[in-house]
């Protein structure tokens, strides 16, 4: 094992324990603040519009591989719908999940009917579709269900490239509401363009934390926190020794 | 141009036309294009599926492997079938095994790729940039090469910061900390528009260029047939 | 001298008078013998038979006990029914108290008999006790229960004085409106048969007080009380309206219909007239001749590389793009690719994405033909390599058993069993190959693709080398891996400005010398429209919301 | 039980493919690349119940004459006819790279194409829907290298290309390597919240 991996799995290590004291701390002390970020602050009102209006709530989750680094924001995704599919599933029009890869089609549908048995709603198949195999192919799918079904508002969380852009912008046209959140570059430059509530970077990883989804999202992104300023400490510590010469 | 040729390329008009109707407003003939285009490609999507995956890594290796194949492949064959339960919904509890694998091996897959194809290279690279003895060796001028180097490492820190998601519970009285992050925040904020605009025009680019080539399909396509009524041009 | 209350209109009389010197009524129940006795009128038939045959071994003081409950006729039942306390057919005895009955002295009392009562009005103070407006004459007075019990003695003389100052009970109207109409049971009400006075024993005189022996229990259906209530034409709409919301909280709203034409779709068109009709002028007219873009150092070093290897060189190709962006790639890659294929070397097909095998064999159809390379022999389409990341880390580790046939089910390496492709002879590892090149569009999956093959490239004495041939939106991800020391990427095409550049190097590469006039005009045409429209737009809305603005600068 | 013997599963699974990154043990090794072909044909085998899922979503709409329910037909018809040809005749037969070049390809280059128009109205109209610093340094960025990536009708305004590929160099490596050490963070704790069991997007 050499030096990298080492510190790899040190650093994997310190990580989980971080978010487990983090997490049991939690019980005993108050809960640390986080900033406002306006895109939840909305999707929260969306959801409440979508219990008493009724306008239906459509979360599309992308195409990232599931065995691949990509699996992570698709986990995110059904973290969000496993949130908003427990208060909207029982009002007048309960919320479609759309994805473009087998295996995360599958998990929505999973996360669908786990939802659906914890607050006793029936459960209905045909809310959780794969629209394409393609990206593309996935957007063109997706187009007729923005149009179509009355949606009210639209979560795109998961990974998206640049074809987001066709998605948002039917949105749009749709008169719905636009929240985007996608860890592929090229995604988060067109969503910042055309999403009325763009997520950047890592704020769609927060999603958990700021829906309320458990004590662990809370601590995980405290984790995360303190980090972020162990790896801001190391690079200008390295960036020092390297110029000095000692590294 | 053979028969085949010619009709497809009057499909590949009609098709584009139809695309292109989307910019007046979703209609009709844009949903037949798009519900056709969706078919082809899981038709394709499929057998690349099963001619590169499952006939190759499950079904040769079960008929004509040797044993100690056979009984690798049998345990994929298996969840397999387990994993196709999930099309019922009646019979659908009976795919959550495979599925937990699945999810095992990309929870695993996501951290141990941001560990050794993201977080490491990154950070190594940003502590590169002051590795002054081998610019030399390179004869780039070392001074515009440490000032980039210092600008880089300022812009990522802040982006980095910018991000960061706590907030002092004393929010009326924000401590210094708190008011120097935020500072550094907004010098974040800069750096990141800066390379979400540059990649928003990269992607641009490359819309034009597909741009570009379909009028070309288009506007040699059509000129042979309005050529005989322009002799002169 | 002992007094007795009159049972119908609680006065007092002396205790050996048998009929009340008020209202006449009697006060002392009729002594019955079976001679004198009427026989019962017709019982009704649902009363059972059981009952009416007395069953046998029955006593005669039953008999007797029985004959002294005067049995409501029939009529009187049906008035109960029908009338229903509402309509002052209050149950009484056969005798009805007419207005000639009433005596003088009764007439010049303060109390009122029940006609009178019908007809005065109630006072003022008793409208207010009772909150109730004016009611038509007709509307029915209804004598609380707690009248017509006897007076109490003399000592209670304070208590029922505050009885009477009570106001006797009386239905609101909006209550009186929503008593149902019909509530009586079906069945014959036990409260039709007057209360029995005992008259012996130390319960003398009290009424209401409990049979010692059980009483028999008829069999009954169980009462049932249709709903009907008497509701005015306004309350019916009142009703209507409730029904009317609640049933539409149930129902799912429409959306708002989407207004027809906005000023979202003009600007969309104009912007589309006035870009695409640019682009169609310069496509049409190729006035655009451009000078192609001065190379980088990025794209030389893949030039030099190319042109250092050796004659029929092995090298990967990776095509890792979408259909959709395979305009721009294609662009990209002519130049290099044909570059290759003018040095003879032998290439091998490899893709992450399941479209990317037919891309590439489209790609060398439609941009190479010229060189008439053919599958199997000059080159070889491994196929897709799938599971992302992952499966490109078993391909880059061991690509023998991650892809052991080509697309077309054909053995492909080397082994005892068969000799191989001639693109792939000699090749075990991917540092077998002389040149690693990935044509890709997303940064996520170039970073991959450096990720997974780094630690093949830094095997001592690999001679391999890795460019790279991308969409223009990957180069601020993938530069760093040029500049960095060792270079982990030997050299990058970034986009058509890329690929014309290696065009204007190799002075070959017909595509990205076609577009590169209109794509230049075209990215000015647009640049200059968001900037122009950016402007305006805001300066409308910022114009439109001044008087806002002013407004509450004002308040 | 079964949702703690599923949570187990993908623990033990993850534990093993997760260790397999960093130490270099020939078991631990050869495991995992056990594991990860398993996951390699499930992954295949999940985009054939997805296919499923697909087919089904439109044969119902067909079926039931929902509204919008001929496209629902046009897509089974097109599915089914490619394939057959492609199963039949293999993906690089000239039938099926007819079907490819003539249907897949022309459709998604002009959809990728409409976003010339759609992106221009989203840069367009950005600056009024978020009138802030953010959006100015965003749209000047972008407008700058577009005039800076092709031909300006053979003008060569000095310094531009310098410009570009020096802002190409910098600014935008420093932000995107900073949204990238962020995103790997998020991934990260996303993956250790999966694999302890927190987060559970199984057994539904």
């Amino acid at each position: 094992m050499n030096q990298l991996e080492l510190i790899g799995l040190v650093f994997v290590i310190v990580f989980f324990g971080l978010m487990l004291t983090l997490a049991i701390l939690s019980r005993t002390r108050p809960v640390r603040q986080f900033r406002e970020i306006q895109a939840f602050t909305r999707l929260r009102h969306a959801v409440g519009l979508a219990v008493e209006a009724g306008n239906r709530l459509h979360l599309s989750i992308g195409r990232g591989n599931l065995i691949g680094p990509q699996s992570a924001v698709a986990f995110v995704g059904l973290t969000v719908l496993d949130r908003i599919a427990r208060s909207t599933m029982v009002s007048d029009r309960p919320p479609v999940v759309t994805s473009g890869e087998g295996a995360i089609s599958v998990l929505s549908q999973d996360s669908l009917r786990g939802a659906s048995r914890a607050i006793g709603a029936e459960f209905d198949p045909l809310r959780g579709r794969l629209t394409g195999l393609t990206p593309f192919s996935y957007v063109a799918g997706t187009l007729p269900v923005i149009y179509d079904e009355d949606v009210g508002a639209n979560l795109f969380i998961g990974s998206f490239g640049s074809e987001l852009a066709l998605m948002n912008e039917a949105g749009e046209r749709a008169g719905s509401l636009t929240l985007a959140g996608t860890d592929n570059l090229s995604g988060q430059a067109v969503l910042y363009a055309t999403a009325e509530e763009p997520l950047i970077g890592e704020e769609t990883y927060a999603s958990g934390a700021y829906l309320g989804a458990g004590a662990m999202h809370i601590a995980s992104l405290r984790a995360q926190d303190i980090s972020r300023w162990v790896i801001i400490s190391l690079i200008l510590l390295g960036a020092l020794l390297k110029l000095i010469g000692v590294l | 141009m053979s028969i085949a040729d010619l009709v497809g390329a009057i499909l590949g008009f009609i098709f584009t036309l139809l695309v292109f109707s989307y910019i007046i407003g979703d209609n009709p003939l844009f949903r037949l294009a798009i519900h056709i285009f969706i078919g082809v490609a899981a038709g394709f999507a499929t057998i690349m599926a099963v001619n590169n995956v499952l006939v190759p890594r499950l079904l040769i290796p079960l008929l004509d492997g040797s044993r100690a194949e056979r009984i690798l492949a049998l345990v994929p064959m298996v969840l397999g079938w387990l994993l196709l339960t999930k099309i019922s919904p009646r019979l659908s509890p009976l795919g959550n095994l495979p599925v937990a694998f699945l999810v095992g091996v990309g929870a695993a897959a996501a951290v141990g790729g941001a560990v050794t194809g993201t977080l490491f290279p990154q950070a190594y690279a940003s502590i590169n940039l002051f590795d002054l003895q081998s610019a030399g060796a390179i004869d780039t001028s070392l001074g515009l090469k440490l000032v980039n180097g210092v600008i880089i490492l300022i812009g990522t820190i802040a982006t980095l910061a910018y991000f960061h998601f706590g907030v002092s519970s004393r929010a009326q009285q924000p401590s210094q900390v708190q008011v120097w992050l935020e500072g550094l925040g907004q010098v974040g904020q800069a750096f990141i528009a800066i390379t979400l605009g540059f990649i928003f025009a990269g992607i641009y680019s490359a819309a034009m260029v597909a741009l570009i080539e379909r009028l070309y399909f288009l506007v040699n396509f059509v000129k042979p047939l309005l050529l005989p009524l322009f002799p002169s041009s | 001298m002992g007094e007795i209350f009159c049972p119908m209109c609680g006065k007092s009389n002396p205790a050996e008078s048998e009929v009340c010197q008020f209202c006449q009524a009697r006060l002392v129940p009729l002594v019955f013998s079976p001679a004198e006795s009427e026989p019962p009128e017709a019982i009704p038939e649902e009363m059972p038979s059981s009952i009416d045959a007395a069953p046998t071994g029955e006593s005669d003081w039953l008999l007797g006990l029985r004959s002294d409950e005067p049995i409501p006729s029939e009529e009187s039942l049906a008035d109960v029914e029908a009338g229903g306390l509402e309509d002052g057919n209050l149950p009484s005895d056969e005798t009805h108290i007419s207005a000639d009955d009433v005596p003088d002295w009764l007439a010049r009392l303060p109390g009122e008999s029940p006609q009178e009562a019908e007809a005065e009005p109630l006072s003022d103070w008793l409208k207010e006790e009772t909150g109730e407006t004016e009611q038509p004459p007709s509307k029915p007075v209804e004598v609380s229960d707690w009248l017509s019990h006897p007076l109490p003695d003399e000592g209670q003389v304070e208590s029922s004085e505050s009885e009477s100052e009570l106001a006797p009970g009386e239905f609101p109207s909006w209550l009186e409106a929503i008593r149902p109409v019909k509530d009586e049971p079906q069945t014959v009400s036990v409260r039709g048969t007057p209360e029995r006075i005992e008259s012996a024993g130390p319960l003398a005189g009290l009424s209401g007080v409990l049979p010692a022996e059980p009483d028999h229990v008829r069999p009954r259906k169980s009462p049932t009380y249709p709903l009907e209530l008497r509701v005015s034409a306004n309350q019916r709409i009142h009703v209507d309206l409730l029904q009317g919301l609640i049933e539409s909280e149930g129902r799912a709203q429409p959306l708002p219909q989407r207004r027809g034409i906005s000023s979202q779709h003009v600007l969309r068109w104009t912007i589309a007239c006035v870009l695409w009709g640019a682009l169609i002028w310069s496509v049409i007219t190729g006035k655009q001749e451009a000078p192609l873009p001065a190379y980088t150092e990025e794209t030389a070093e893949v030039n030099r590389l190319i042109s250092q290897l050796p004659g029929e060189a092995r090298v990967l190709l990776a095509f890792d793009y979408e259909p959709g962006l395979s305009a721009e790639m294609d662009a990209a890659a002519t130049a290099v690719v044909d570059h290759l294929m003018l040095r003879g070397a032998y290439l091998t097909l490899v893709s992450t994405s399941p479209t990317g095998p037919i891309l590439a064999e489209r790609f060398i159809m439609k941009t190479q033909s010229s060189h008439h390379y053919t599958s199997g022999v000059n080159y070889v389409n491994l196929g897709y390599i799938p599971g992302g990341a992952m499966g490109l880390l078993s391909f880059v580790e061991n690509p023998q058993r991650t892809l052991p046939y080509t697309l077309d089910t054909v053995a492909a390496w080397e082994s005892e069993a068969h000799a191989g492709l001639p693109a792939l002879q000699g090749v075990q590892h991917l540092n077998d190959f002389e040149l690693l090149m990935v044509i890709v569009d997303d940064p996520d999956l170039a970073r991959a693709w450096v990720e997974q093959v780094q630690p093949q490239l830094n095997e001592p004495d690999t001679l391999t080398s890795l460019v790279m041939v991308t969409s223009a939106q990957v180069e601020p991800v993938m530069r760093p891996y040029f500049e960095a020391n060792p270079r982990q990427v030997h050299g990058f095409v970034f986009g058509l400005r890329g690929g014309a550049a290696y065009a204007q190097l190799t002075g070959r590469g017909e595509l990205p010398r076609t577009y590169w006039g209109p794509y230049g005009f075209g990215l000015v045409v647009a640049a200059l429209l968001i900037l122009i429209g950016g402007l305006v737009l805001s300066s409308v809305s910022l114009l439109a919301r001044s008087p806002q603005i002013k407004g509450e600068a004002n308040q | 039980m079964k949702a703690t013997f599923y949570v187990a599963i993908a623990m033990a699974i993850g534990l093993i493919v997760l260790l397999g990154y960093f130490l270099h043990l020939d078991l631990l090794a050869n495991l995992r690349v056990v594991l990860l072909e398993w996951a390699v044909i499930l992954s295949a085998v999940a985009l054939l119940v997805g296919t499923a899922n697909l087919f089904y979503v439109h044969w119902r709409k067909f079926t039931t004459t929902q509204p919008n329910g001929f496209y629902s037909a046009v897509l089974i018809i097109s599915f089914v006819i490619t394939l057959g040809v492609v199963g039949w005749f293999g993906p690089t037969h000239a039938y099926s790279m007819w079907i490819f070049n003539n249907i897949q390809v022309p459709i998604e280059g002009s959809l990728m194409a409409l976003l010339t128009v759609l992106l221009a109205f989203a840069g367009v109209g950005l600056f009024r829907r978020k009138p802030n610093l953010m959006s100015i340094i965003f749209i000047g960025t972008a407008v700058l290298i577009l005039f800076a990536t092709g031909p300006l009708f053979g003008i060569n305004l000095p310094g531009i290309s310098e410009l570009r590929a020096w802002i190409a160099q910098v600014p935008a490596v420093a932000g995107a390597r900073g949204i990238l050490l962020g995103v790997a963070l998020g991934t990260i704790a996303t993956g250790l919240r999966v694999l302890m069991g927190a987060d559970r997007p199984y057994g539904g």
